[in-house]
Order: C-alpha cells, then sequence, then structure tokens
C-alpha cells in the first residue's frame, strides 16, 4: 500500500525527455519516413455501402508504368476464426475482410484493392485501370431500422449471440447482453418519482490530427520491417501476423512517434496491405491515407440510441432504474455495448436494476475503441436522466449523485464490490469547488456530470540498464502519446532515488523490448509503470549485492537510500556510500553490466472516476451554444506528472464538448459520408475553448507501489451530459439528442 | 509533364528543387528536402499543421505550389531555433507541457512566432483566435495558450 | 467454498445456473472444478475476466481463491 | 488527361493575351490569386488537369488605392494585408470584418476578396459585403477593361460573368459618407474556421437627425448567389433604423432567399437565421453611421 509519504520526483513536472525533437521537427511520425527505392501505396475503395463484389481485376493497373505492385482480396489468405489477438477487437476473419473486402462491400469507402508506384499521382491513376465488378444491394444506415425483424441484412450468416435459445434466423443483432439485480418492478413501485429519457448520439470520429501511416519493406527472406503511427506496435505486429498468416517472428514493427489515436490506433488498416504490396514488389511501400480516408474507412465511435428510467425516493435514493443500449457496430459485430452496458450505472450504489445492451450491424466503417469505449454514450444517457430527476426533486445535481455514489464495498452494477474508490471525495470536492460557488452568469445554464472508466491493466515489459557513468536507459514497449515517457522516467528516478535528469527512455520496437500491450485502456502509467519499478528494485538489488561484493559483506547488510548503497546500522560505519556511478566504475571487477527487468499482467487497475461541471450559453434567437467556463474533477490515485494529468482532464473535456455541440458523421441515403474533413467535421477550435480549469484527487490505488490510477479514459464520459444538463438549464428545454447544435437547440427552444 | 525549375530560400539556406506545377509546398518539403518537420493533417487548410511562414506571413504550405516559393523566404519548425538553442516559445511549450502527442506542435510554434511579431503582448482572445487555424485534438488548447501568454511575456522582457 | 456468480451472456455455458459454491485454491482448480460441473464451460470461461473480491483480472490463472471469496466472471475489458 | 501547367505572368496584357491563346487551344485554364479554394477544389471535388494562371504579380491586382470618393482594392490582396491597412478597416469596417472572417489566420494570408469572389460559393464572405458597400468590378480582356455592379458578376453556383478570356483586377468601391456605417455578420456553429450557414451585409447611410436616407442589404448562402434585397433596404430607408424597422429588414431578407438543406444547414434555419442576421448587422451599421 503507498503510504501518502511525500515524494521527491513523482508530483513534479519537469520537462518530457523526449520534449526538444517534438519542438523542432526531428521527431519521427508516422509519415516523415523515406527509404531509397520506395513506392508510394494507394488504396481503391468501394463506391458503394453495401455490394456484393463479382470480379476486381488489378491486371491492367499492374500493367501501367511505373507500377510495381498491385493486389486485392484475393492476395489475402483465406481467413480463419479465432481471436484477433491484442485490442483489435473480434474475430480475425473480421479484422481481415475489414483490411480488403473478400465477397462484399460493407460501407462506402471499404476497401478493394491496393497499388503501389513510383509515385502517389501514378499510384492514383493506376486505382482508375482496376476494373470492379459490383452487385449493389440495399444499405441499411439507420440503427433503430437495422433493429427490425425484416431490415435488408449486412450479413447473412449472423446469428444474434447470448440469446436464452439460440437464434434460428439471421439478423443485424450480432449480439445482446443484459446486466440485472433485484426486482425492479418492486423497486419502481415504491418510488416516489419516476423519470424517463430516450437519447440518441450519431456515429463520431476520434479525430487525431495525424493520418493512419505507415512504410513497410520486405526483403527476400520474407522478413518485413514496418514502420507505423499506431498505439500499439506489438498488437499491430499480432494481428498483421493473423491477418497475412505469417509467423511472428518475420514481422518486425517499430512504433514511429504517433500524432494522437485515443483508441482508434489499436487496429490495423494499412499495415498488412503495405506487407503484402511491398513483398510483391520487393520494394519499401509507403501508404498514407488522405485525412477523407481517415474520415470514411478507419474506426469511428459507434451511435447510440439510449432509453432510461430512473425511479427514487423523495430523499433522491434510487430504487429502480433500467437501460436499454443499442449500439451501432458499423460494418462487423464489435460494438463497445458491453463496456457501455458495465458503465451506465457503475457510479451508482442499486439495489434493483436491468440493463439491456445491443451490438447492431450497420453499412458504416467498423467502430473501434474512442475512448473508454462505450462509457461516453451510456453516460450521456444516464447523467441526463439524473439530472432531470434532481429537477424533479429539487435537489443539487450533485447532492442527487452523492446520496447514490458508489464508494468501497458498493456491490458494483458490473458485479464485484469496490476496493478504494475516490468519487465521493470528486463529488464533495466540486460541491465546494470556487467555481461551483460562482452565480450562473445571466442566459447560461450549468450542468454536472459523472464519469467513470475501469481502467485496464494487461502485459507490459520493461528494461532498466545502466550506464558506465550510472546514469539509467529504460527500454519500454508503449508508444508516448500524452508524456508517458515522462512519468516512466520520475517512477524511475522515485525508486532508484536518482535524479530524473539522469534518465532516458527508449520506446523499443518489437525486436528490442519485451512484448506490450497497447498505450490504451488508460493503462500505460499503471501498468508499464509498474513493470519499469519492478525492474529497477532488480536494478536496486543487483547494486546492493556489488556493494556487499565491494566491501565485503553480506548483501543483507546493505541499503538502498537516496539513490545510494548504505550499510545497515550497526555494520562498519566509515563504509562510504556507493552510489550509482560508484557501483558502475567498479561494475566489470563486481560482475560486468548491471541490467534490471520485469515482465509482468498488471493487476488491480484502479477505476477513475470524475465529476466534471461547466457554464454554457445559448443565443436564443439562432440556437448557438458557447461553452462560458469548464471544471473537470479526477481522481488519479497518484498524479506523477501532474501537468500531463491536467492535460488528459483538459483534452478529454474538449473532445467530449466537441461531441455534445457539433460533431457528427452526416451520411446521405446511400450511405456516403458527407463531411469526411475538418471543414464540416467540426472539431472545437482554440476560439471555442475557454480556459478549462481542473483539480487533481488523489485516492490512491492500493494495487500500485505508487498508488497510480489510469487517467486517460475518464475525461471524455461526463463532458456530453454536462453540455446537455447546461443547455436545459439555460433554456428549460431538454434536448435529448447529440450534436446540440443551432438548427437542433434553436428548433426545440420554438417547439417549446 | 515537364517540371518547373524554382529557387528560393528555406531558413536562410538558398535552396532549388524541381516541382511539377500541381506539387504544393508541403509535397516538396516532406518528400524531395526531407524538412519532415512540416507536418500535413488535412491538405485542404482546415488544420495548420503544415504553417510555415512565406515572406514571414503565416500560411498553410499545403495549399501554396511549390512553383510558388519562386524568390520567396520560406521559414520551416526546422528553422526557429537557433545555433545558441531553442527559442522561447518552443522552450515555454515544453515547460507548459503545451504538446502531448507532438503532432501539430510545429504548426503552433510557427504560428505562435508570427503572432508574437504582431502582437508582442496579445490577450487570451487574440491568441485563442490567431490560433483557430491550429487544431489540436490532444491539449484541449488551455496549456497551449498559457505557454504563448508566457512566451509573449519572456520576448517582451528580452526585447 | 467461494461464491461464484455468472452474468448472463455466460449462462449458455452453464445451463441457465446463475451462482454456484465452489471450493477452489485458485483460479486453475476453479476453471477445472466448473469445467467438472459443465463440460464444456472452460473454454470461455478462462477468456472472460474475473473479478475477485473487487479485484477484476483480464487473464487470471494462479491467482489465489480464498474460503468465502466472492467471483464474478465479467465480459473482457478493452480501452481506447 | 492532359497535364498541368503553372504560368505566373507579369501584366495585364501578357496575361489577357495568356488567356486567349489558352482558350483559343481549349486548353482547360484556371486563374488563382491566393489559391486557397483552387488548391483545395484540385485536391477533393476537382482533380481535371489544367492550366493555373497566378495573377498575384500583376501591379493591378495588387494596387490599394484610397482616392476622394472611391476606393480601388486589387482583386489579389491578401484579407491579411486588407485588414492591416487601418484607413481602410476605418472606411469600411463591415467588408475588413468579411474578409477577416475567411478562413484562419494562415488562409487569410493567401485569400483574397477577388479570389472570393471569382470562386462565386453561394457562401463566399465577402460577396455580401461587397454587394451591400456597391462594389463595381474592373474587368481586363484582350479588348480591354470594362466595369460590372457586384451583384451582377456572380450569375449561380460556381459561375461568374468573366468570359474565358478576363480576369478580374479588382473592385472598386464607393466611399462612405459622414455618416455611412456598414457591418457584415455571419453565422457559423463554432467561432472560426466554418463556411457560412447564412452572411448579411448591411451598408446605410444616416442624416443628421439620424434618419436612414440610403441603404444595401446582400444576403448570402441564402440562395445560389449571394443577391441584392432592395425590399430590405426599402424597410430602413426613411426609418430611425430602430427595431421595427430592423424586424422588417430582415423579414424581408427571409422573404428574398431561397435556401437550401444541406450538411450546413436547414431551409428553416437559414430562412429564419438570415433576419437575425440582418437585424443584427443593421443595427452595427447604424451605430457605426451614427458616430
Amino acid at each position: 500500500m503507498a503510504e501518502a509519504k511525500d515524494f521527491k520526483f513523482i508530483g513534479s513536472r519537469p520537462v518530457r525527455p523526449d520534449g526538444v525533437d517534438k519542438v523542432t521537427g526531428r521527431a519521427q511520425f508516422g509519415a516523415d519516413l523515406n527509404l531509397p527505392n520506395m513506392l508510394y501505396g494507394r488504396v481503391l475503395r468501394s463506391p458503394h455501402a453495401h455490394a456484393r463484389i463479382k470480379r476486381v481485376d488489378v491486371s491492367a493497373a499492374l500493367a501501367m508504368p511505373g507500377v510495381y505492385a498491385a493486389i486485392s482480396g484475393a492476395d489475402f489468405p483465406g481467413a480463419k476464426h479465432g481471436d484477433i489477438g491484442g485490442e483489435g477487437g473480434g474475430d480475425v476473419a473480421d479484422v481481415a475482410k475489414n483490411v480488403m473486402a473478400r465477397d462484399k462491400v460493407l460501407y462506402h469507402g471499404h476497401a478493394v484493392a491496393a497499388v503501389a508506384a513510383t509515385s502517389a499521382s501514378l499510384a492514383e491513376a493506376a486505382l482508375e485501370a482496376i476494373e470492379v465488378e459490383y452487385d449493389v444491394l440495399t444499405p441499411v444506415l439507420d440503427l433503430d431500422a437495422a433493429m427490425a425483424a425484416d431490415a435488408p441484412l449486412v450479413n447473412e450468416n449472423c446469428f444474434t449471440k447470448n440469446l436464452p435459445e439460440p437464434a434460428e434466423k439471421p439478423s443485424n443483432i450480432a449480439a445482446v447482453m443484459n446486466l440485472a439485480r433485484g426486482d425492479v418492478d418492486e423497486g419502481f413501485e415504491q418510488a416516489d418519482v419516476i423519470v424517463e429519457g430516450e437519447y440518441r448520439i450519431p456515429m463520431v470520429h476520434q479525430g487525431y490530427i495525424e493520418p493512419h501511416a505507415c512504410t513497410a519493406t520486405v526483403n527476400e527472406a520474407g522478413q518485413a520491417t514496418v514502420w507505423t503511427c499506431t498505439q500499439g506496435h506489438f498488437s499491430l505486429r499480432s494481428q498483421t501476423a493473423s491477418v497475412l498468416d505469417m509467423g511472428i517472428a518475420d514481422l518486425k514493427f517499430i512504433a514511429s512517434e504517433i500524432g494522437g489515436g485515443f483508441g482508434g490506433k489499436t487496429v490495423i488498416y494499412l499495415e498488412p496491405l503495405a506487407v503484402l504490396l511491398s513483398k510483391q514488389s520487393q520494394r519499401p511501400v509507403k501508404m498514407v491515407m488522405s485525412r477523407e480516408e481517415v474520415f470514411r474507412a478507419s474506426g469511428p465511435a459507434a451511435g447510440t440510441h439510449c432509453r432510461i428510467r430512473l425511479g427514487a425516493k423523495k430523499d433522491g435514493t434510487i430504487t429502480a432504474a433500467t437501460a436499454w443500449l443499442a449500439y451501432e457496430a458499423g460494418a462487423f459485430e464489435g460494438a463497445p455495448m458491453g463496456p457501455g452496458a458495465m458503465c451506465v450505472f457503475a457510479p451508482y450504489d442499486l439495489e434493483n436494476f436491468r440493463i439491456e445492451g445491443f451490438d447492431v450491424l450497420v453499412n458504416k466503417p467498423k467502430v473501434a475503441a474512442y475512448r473508454a469505449p462505450g462509457a461516453p454514450q451510456a453516460a450521456h444517457a444516464m447523467e441526463s436522466a439524473l439530472d432531470e430527476l434532481a429537477r424533479e426533486l429539487s435537489m443539487d445535481p450533485i447532492d442527487l449523485r452523492l446520496v447514490n455514489a458508489a464508494q468501497e464495498g458498493t456491490q458494483a452494477a458490473y458485479g464485484p464490490k469496490f476496493p478504494a474508490i475516490g468519487l465521493k471525495e470528486c463529488l464533495e470536492a466540486a460541491k465546494v469547488h470556487p467555481n461551483y460557488a460562482k452565480p450562473v452568469p445571466e442566459g447560461a445554464g450549468r450542468g454536472v456530470a459523472v464519469g467513470f472508466w475501469f481502467n485496464a491493466g494487461m502485459e507490459s515489459s520493461a528494461e532498466v540498464h545502466l550506464n558506465e557513468d550510472g546514469t539509467v536507459q529504460i527500454i519500454e514497449g508503449n508508444p508516448d502519446i500524452g508524456g508517458s515517457r515522462a512519468s516512466m522516467a520520475l517512477m524511475a528516478a522515485e525508486t532508484l532515488g536518482v535524479p530524473y535528469e539522469n534518465i532516458r527512455v527508449l520506446v523499443g520496437d518489437t525486436e528490442a523490448s519485451g512484448f506490450s500491450a497497447v498505450t490504451g485502456g488508460s493503462r500505460t502509467t499503471f501498468a508499464t509503470g509498474m513493470a519499469v519499478i519492478q525492474a529497477c528494485e532488480d536494478v536496486i538489488a543487483q547494486c546492493k549485492a556489488r556493494a556487499a561484493a565491494t566491501w565485503g559483506v553480506d548483501e543483507d547488510q546493505v541499503a538502498w537510500e537516496d539513490g545510494q548503497a548504505v550499510p545497515v546500522p550497526g555494520v562498519n560505519a566509515e563504509l562510504k556510500p556507493l552510489s550509482l556511478a560508484d557501483i558502475m566504475k567498479n561494475a566489470a571487477r563486481t560482475g560486468g553490466p548491471i541490467l534490471g527487468r520485469a515482465s509482468l499482467n498488471a493487476r488491480g487497475a484502479g477505476a477513475g472516476f470524475s465529476v466534471n461541471f461547466g457554464d454554457l450559453k445559448v443565443d436564443d434567437e439562432t440556437g448557438k451554444v458557447d461553452v462560458l467556463s469548464y471544471t473537470a474533477v479526477q481522481d488519479a490515485g497518484k498524479a506523477i506528472h501532474p501537468a500531463y494529468v491536467e492535460g488528459q482532464m483538459q483534452g478529454g473535456a474538449v473532445q467530449g464538448l466537441g461531441w455534445a455541440l457539433n460533431e457528427e458523421y452526416v451520411f446521405d441515403a446511400d450511405g456516403v459520408l458527407e463531411n469526411p474533413g475538418f471543414l464540416d467535421y467540426r472539431i472545437p477550435v482554440a476560439s471555442d475553448m475557454p480556459m478549462i480549469d481542473t483539480q487533481i484527487i488523489e485516492v490512491p490505488n492500493p494495487s500500485h507501489p505508487y498508488g497510480v490510477r489510469g487517467v486517460g479514459e475518464t475525461p471524455l464520459c461526463a463532458p456530453l451530459a454536462v453540455a446537455a444538463n447546461a443547455v436545459r438549464d439555460a433554456t428549460g428545454v431538454r434536448v435529448t439528442d447529440l450534436p446540440l447544435s443551432p438548427p437542433k437547440v434553436l428548433a426545440a427552444l420554438e417547439g417549446a | 509533364m515537364s517540371k518547373l525549375h524554382v529557387t528560393t530560400s528555406i531558413n536562410g539556406d538558398p535552396v532549388e528543387f524541381l516541382t511539377a506545377p500541381e506539387q504544393t509546398l508541403v509535397d516538396v518539403l516532406r518528400e524531395q528536402l526531407d524538412l519532415t518537420g512540416t507536418k500535413e493533417g488535412c491538405s485542404t487548410g482546415d488544420c495548420g499543421a503544415c504553417s510555415v511562414l512565406v515572406d514571414g506571413r503565416l500560411v498553410c504550405a499545403c495549399l501554396v505550389l511549390a512553383a510558388e516559393a519562386e524568390g520567396a523566404e520560406i521559414t520551416t519548425i526546422e528553422g526557429i531555433a537557433t545555433a545558441d538553442g531553442l527559442h522561447p516559445i518552443q522552450e515555454k511549450f515544453l515547460e507548459h507541457a503545451a504538446l502531448q502527442c507532438g503532432i501539430c506542435t510545429p504548426g503552433y510554434i510557427v504560428a505562435t512566432k508570427a503572432l508574437l511579431e504582431k502582437h508582442p503582448e496579445p490577450d487570451e482572445e487574440t491568441i485563442r483566435y490567431w490560433l483557430a487555424g491550429n487544431l489540436c485534438r490532444c491539449t484541449g488548447y488551455d496549456k497551449i495558450v498559457r505557454a504563448v501568454q508566457d512566451a509573449a511575456t519572456t520576448l517582451a522582457h528580452e526585447a | 467454498m467461494a461464491r461464484v456468480v455468472f452474468p448472463d451472456h455466460l449462462l449458455s455455458v452453464t445451463g441457465g445456473v446463475r451462482e454456484v459454491e465452489v471450493a477452489a485454491a485458485n483460479v486453475r482448480d476453479l476453471l477445472l472444478a466448473l469445467e467438472a460441473q459443465f463440460p464444456g464451460s472452460e473454454e470461455t470461461l478462462a477468456k472472460s475476466a474475473i473479478a475477485i473480491d473487487g479485484q477484476i483480472h483480464q487473464d487470471a490463472y494462479l491467482e489465489p481463491i480464498g474460503s468465502n471469496s466472492e467471483i464474478f466472471f465479467m465480459l473482457r475489458l478493452e480501452g481506447g | 488527361m492532359g497535364s498541368f501547367a503553372y504560368v505566373a505572368p507579369k501584366t495585364v496584357r501578357e496575361t489577357t493575351e495568356k488567356l486567349a491563346e489558352l482558350s483559343g487551344a481549349g486548353t482547360p485554364t484556371q486563374i488563382m490569386a491566393g489559391g486557397t479554394d483552387v488548391l483545395v477544389q484540385l485536391r477533393t471535388v476537382n482533380r481535371a488537369a489544367r492550366t493555373l494562371v497566378d495573377i498575384k504579380g500583376l501591379a493591378e491586382t495588387n494596387r490599394l488605392d484610397i482616392g476622394a470618393d472611391e476606393t480601388y482594392i486589387g482583386a489579389a490582396i491578401p484579407s491579411a494585408v486588407l485588414n492591416e491597412n487601418n484607413d481602410l478597416k476605418t472606411l469600411f469596417p463591415g467588408l475588413t470584418e468579411a474578409a477577416d472572417l475567411i478562413g484562419s489566420t494562415q488562409i487569410q494570408g493567401r485569400a483574397s476578396i477577388g479570389g472570393n469572389l471569382c470562386n462565386s460559393s453561394p457562401a463566399g464572405d465577402s460577396i455580401p459585403a461587397l454587394i451591400a458597400n456597391g462594389a463595381v468590378c474592373v474587368i481586363a480582356g484582350p479588348g480591354g477593361e470594362r466595369e460590372l455592379a457586384v451583384e451582377d458578376f456572380v450569375t449561380g453556383v460556381g459561375q461568374n460573368a468573366l468570359a474565358a478570356d478576363e480576369l478580374l483586377l479588382g473592385l472598386k468601391l464607393p466611399n462612405p459618407g459622414p455618416r455611412t456605417g456598414d457591418a457584415y455578420l455571419r453565422f457559423i456553429p463554432r467561432t472560426e474556421m466554418d463556411i457560412a450557414v447564412a452572411g448579411c451585409g448591411v451598408r446605410l447611410d444616416l442624416d443628421e437627425a439620424g434618419v436612414c436616407t440610403s441603404a444595401r442589404v446582400g444576403i448570402g448562402a441564402v440562395a445560389p448567389t449571394a443577391l441584392l434585397v432592395p425590399a430590405a433596404a426599402e424597410a430602413l430607408i426613411g426609418t430611425k433604423v430602430d427595431d421595427a424597422a430592423l424586424a422588417a429588414a430582415g423579414a424581408a431578407c427571409s422573404e428574398a432567399a431561397s435556401p437550401i438543406t444541406d450538411k450546413r444547414g436547414t431551409v428553416e434555419y437559414r430562412t429564419k437565421v438570415i433576419s437575425v442576421l440582418c437585424r443584427r448587422a443593421g443595427a452595427i451599421a447604424r451605430d457605426r453611421a451614427a458616430k
């Protein structure tokens, strides 16, 4: 248990060890690699949202001058079933068919063929020479329509999983899920007040500024090296190996710096194509998605249709709660309805509840994770309903949540009892926060909401090498999206007791570092940090042994304090303490280089709670919503580098506000995305936002040496409902659907 | 398709290159001159990751034809730091953790340099509207604005 | 005897049984015991996440189980 | 597929001759100034090869001339440059505001009013403001120059009155009187970076008693082209431009609008918001005139 001792390095705000390269333009991102003899790859994408492929002929393209490779679905090994491994989500066959269509195209933009040529323009021209014959089918685009019994089928062999009786008829509902406890009807009987709400959210995108990009080169022995911008090069390597039926040893994945991912870069899109094109041409192949391709054909977040019903006593105690949560999966099953169903009531101590989740196929891109996948949509519904409940009971929204808040020992809605968690502390802190005391400005409204995510553990490896002068090199396998190299160096400095400036951190490729799961699931600082700490402890053990050898004493007579080996009290006091530098000076004679290592499957990831509130103003003549102020309170367990914890809270808040106010996929009747660009897919710009005030709460996670909880995903969960509740407070009208776009808000105001 | 010969200056060094008429400046910088510090997020002038200075004027390199660089003075992120170290703007972005993934940072630093040359002590609104063309998805903009304010104060003292 | 609870979506492998009591020293023994009681269940249960007295484990195998532990099988979690 | 070419003539004569030669040979041609519309379209909706004729090198397209009663603005001057000219901003606050709204700082470093007008998008921000200010287009062709009122310049979505061998040199605007005010407002969902859902430019003159003696109202993004709305002007003339008059002018704008529903806005929404913008822009123009 991390006693609340004051730390020497942890909690400080040093400059990140990789910072200089990022502010000078030297840092290499996915598209920054140019190799001699390199070809440029381009993908031919389906012009139909739903069609059978009758024939694909790339021969004319291959015959064009400057074109050295051309592939289609036929060039891929037969896709076999089984879990894809890593976090790609879903079945190998599905991921393989999403990387390149085989018998059917299932969304507009679905990859059908690809070429590699000596220039991008030649490759573009070659795409036009590829002949494809389609048998166009009716697309299924609307979530509710897709769930209807007679809906056209996205996949004729999709039978709903987890039904009490095996399904006889194929359906677009790929899976259902139920969680229940107690007697809901009884609970509603006892309720003094009942509120209900129905909420719809369209498909949105993570919006990372760097398009997917990779370069692959395959040598004559069939060994491939792939540079790619990814959240997890190990996971992408195993996915590529499955899809191409290659041995993992023949695939070396090098993670470039990554220009944002938020869950969307945990899945393969271009990598297998680049490897095949390079194998066919025996030349390096670089593939970079255009922004339009990123919107049409990467992994957006699921659109949803949710219904919530809550019953409560006059004192606010919730006696019954039901949730009906339908999630778009896109072209292949795998919508995050499971996590969504497990999160919807998780922050609350409920006796009687029933949750139904639906994973529904539609002819849209296959969804991928987006920061606490499934939770923001569910939280928007629940926290909006809670806001209405607070109004019915004329209770302060924070007080209503305090009455029902989960705490240590609460039986979570998703099953187990909670260990130590910080929701109540966050609610109490928000209640007394100076911004909460400030009056709501004229014409504005205030919204409050709670966010929750489980946070993941999973596998990590780390090595800590001592250089000859006692400085420290960390090697670990997690791409650094949000400053994690700095956190690793801080945890190593704290454990070893040596200055942060003496520590360098390398994100090793798949040949240089041990296996590590993705940078995602808010796990990196928690799990990889734990491996770095254990590797440092391994180094300390070896240093103590070296000191014992140097002093001629037993190892247990040596202690480690403030970065030095010191004799334990009672042992010969004049022995001079030995620093890392001293020990390394003598290392050759006492046993050679010193290298600590650790690999683990991190246990005990601590749940992350947040409470957000914000004041938003509505122009009642145009329906436009402006954010005046925003405050995020979140439990980080222990903030290793507070600036980057604040950064996660601020970035998540603004992504959430963008999701709430302006972001949506607009499809036409044929399933073609109408706004595949940053002009009309409107993410917040600098002038849209106020400063985002943050307060970090620290309820230590007992399972981490320094009390760390993941912080990366919880920030996205609350803002959607904060915006919806603030607009309700400002206008007196509840707009249940997102985004709260000016036309929708104005129509609601005029309808009221 | 005959290429055009362009003579220009990049970060103070004379540079010559051949370009196709429709090729953009960002394309030539990144794919021919290996100046990959200028990033490409959208190629339609909506994200600002490819911000450069052309004759001191802040522009998107994806919306400038490489041919238009003829006789111009181009400044890219690679030209901001000098032999005696990082520019104060670069230092403040690091100090304030005003970047997380860093893909937007080169564009932000060039845009901030242009801002502070025109508005030495900008208020928050001026900073946010000037930088509205630089999209960032990780930070939520808060620490970027604070880093720019701090850089302005530092530069004002040095001036 | 530890109390073991199955969520709805796993009832198909336990023949509709929602809760059982099982004596097991660790997860490995638990899965073997459940396989004996519900033939064919091991493959699915081994892939599920499992919470032991509040701690969620993705790939549990050797984790100890107390005499009155509370065990919940759960959906495998992913992150973004 | 033909191939791309890029030419940067130095004089008007050289340009019109080149345009005539290219159009005579049937070579697809596109004039560009800042290129912030041209290059985006080149990458997305219209990738066909063509000869790009860059007119940024001509004196006439870069000349900014504030005369006694008339101002000439070169077609290729970037809006950032216009907004650094304080005299221009004092004379035409509405027009320079419109220019300042076109895209980001980076876009304004290149984008010109002439380019915005020649792109002839229904939602072009400068066009309603140019119409309100009674701008006149100065067009050069092989046969010499001609002039055309800006409200007649745009003829359809993405179409204008330029012949294949003509180019827009610049715009002439009558200078404001002592008690003239102009303003431009647009509606966008964010605070920056969007294409106008609706836009309205108002210019009016007041007499000493604050009564409106003349007015011009231009609206954008609510019809295939930006429109001059005489009825809105009449609703202001003879009044003190009070709320009632502004409301009538707003209603006239809604009446004149024939918007579409697209990913940026619905018919109902645009019809409502154009009247709000007219009211608000009219009030700003009135206050500027009264100053």
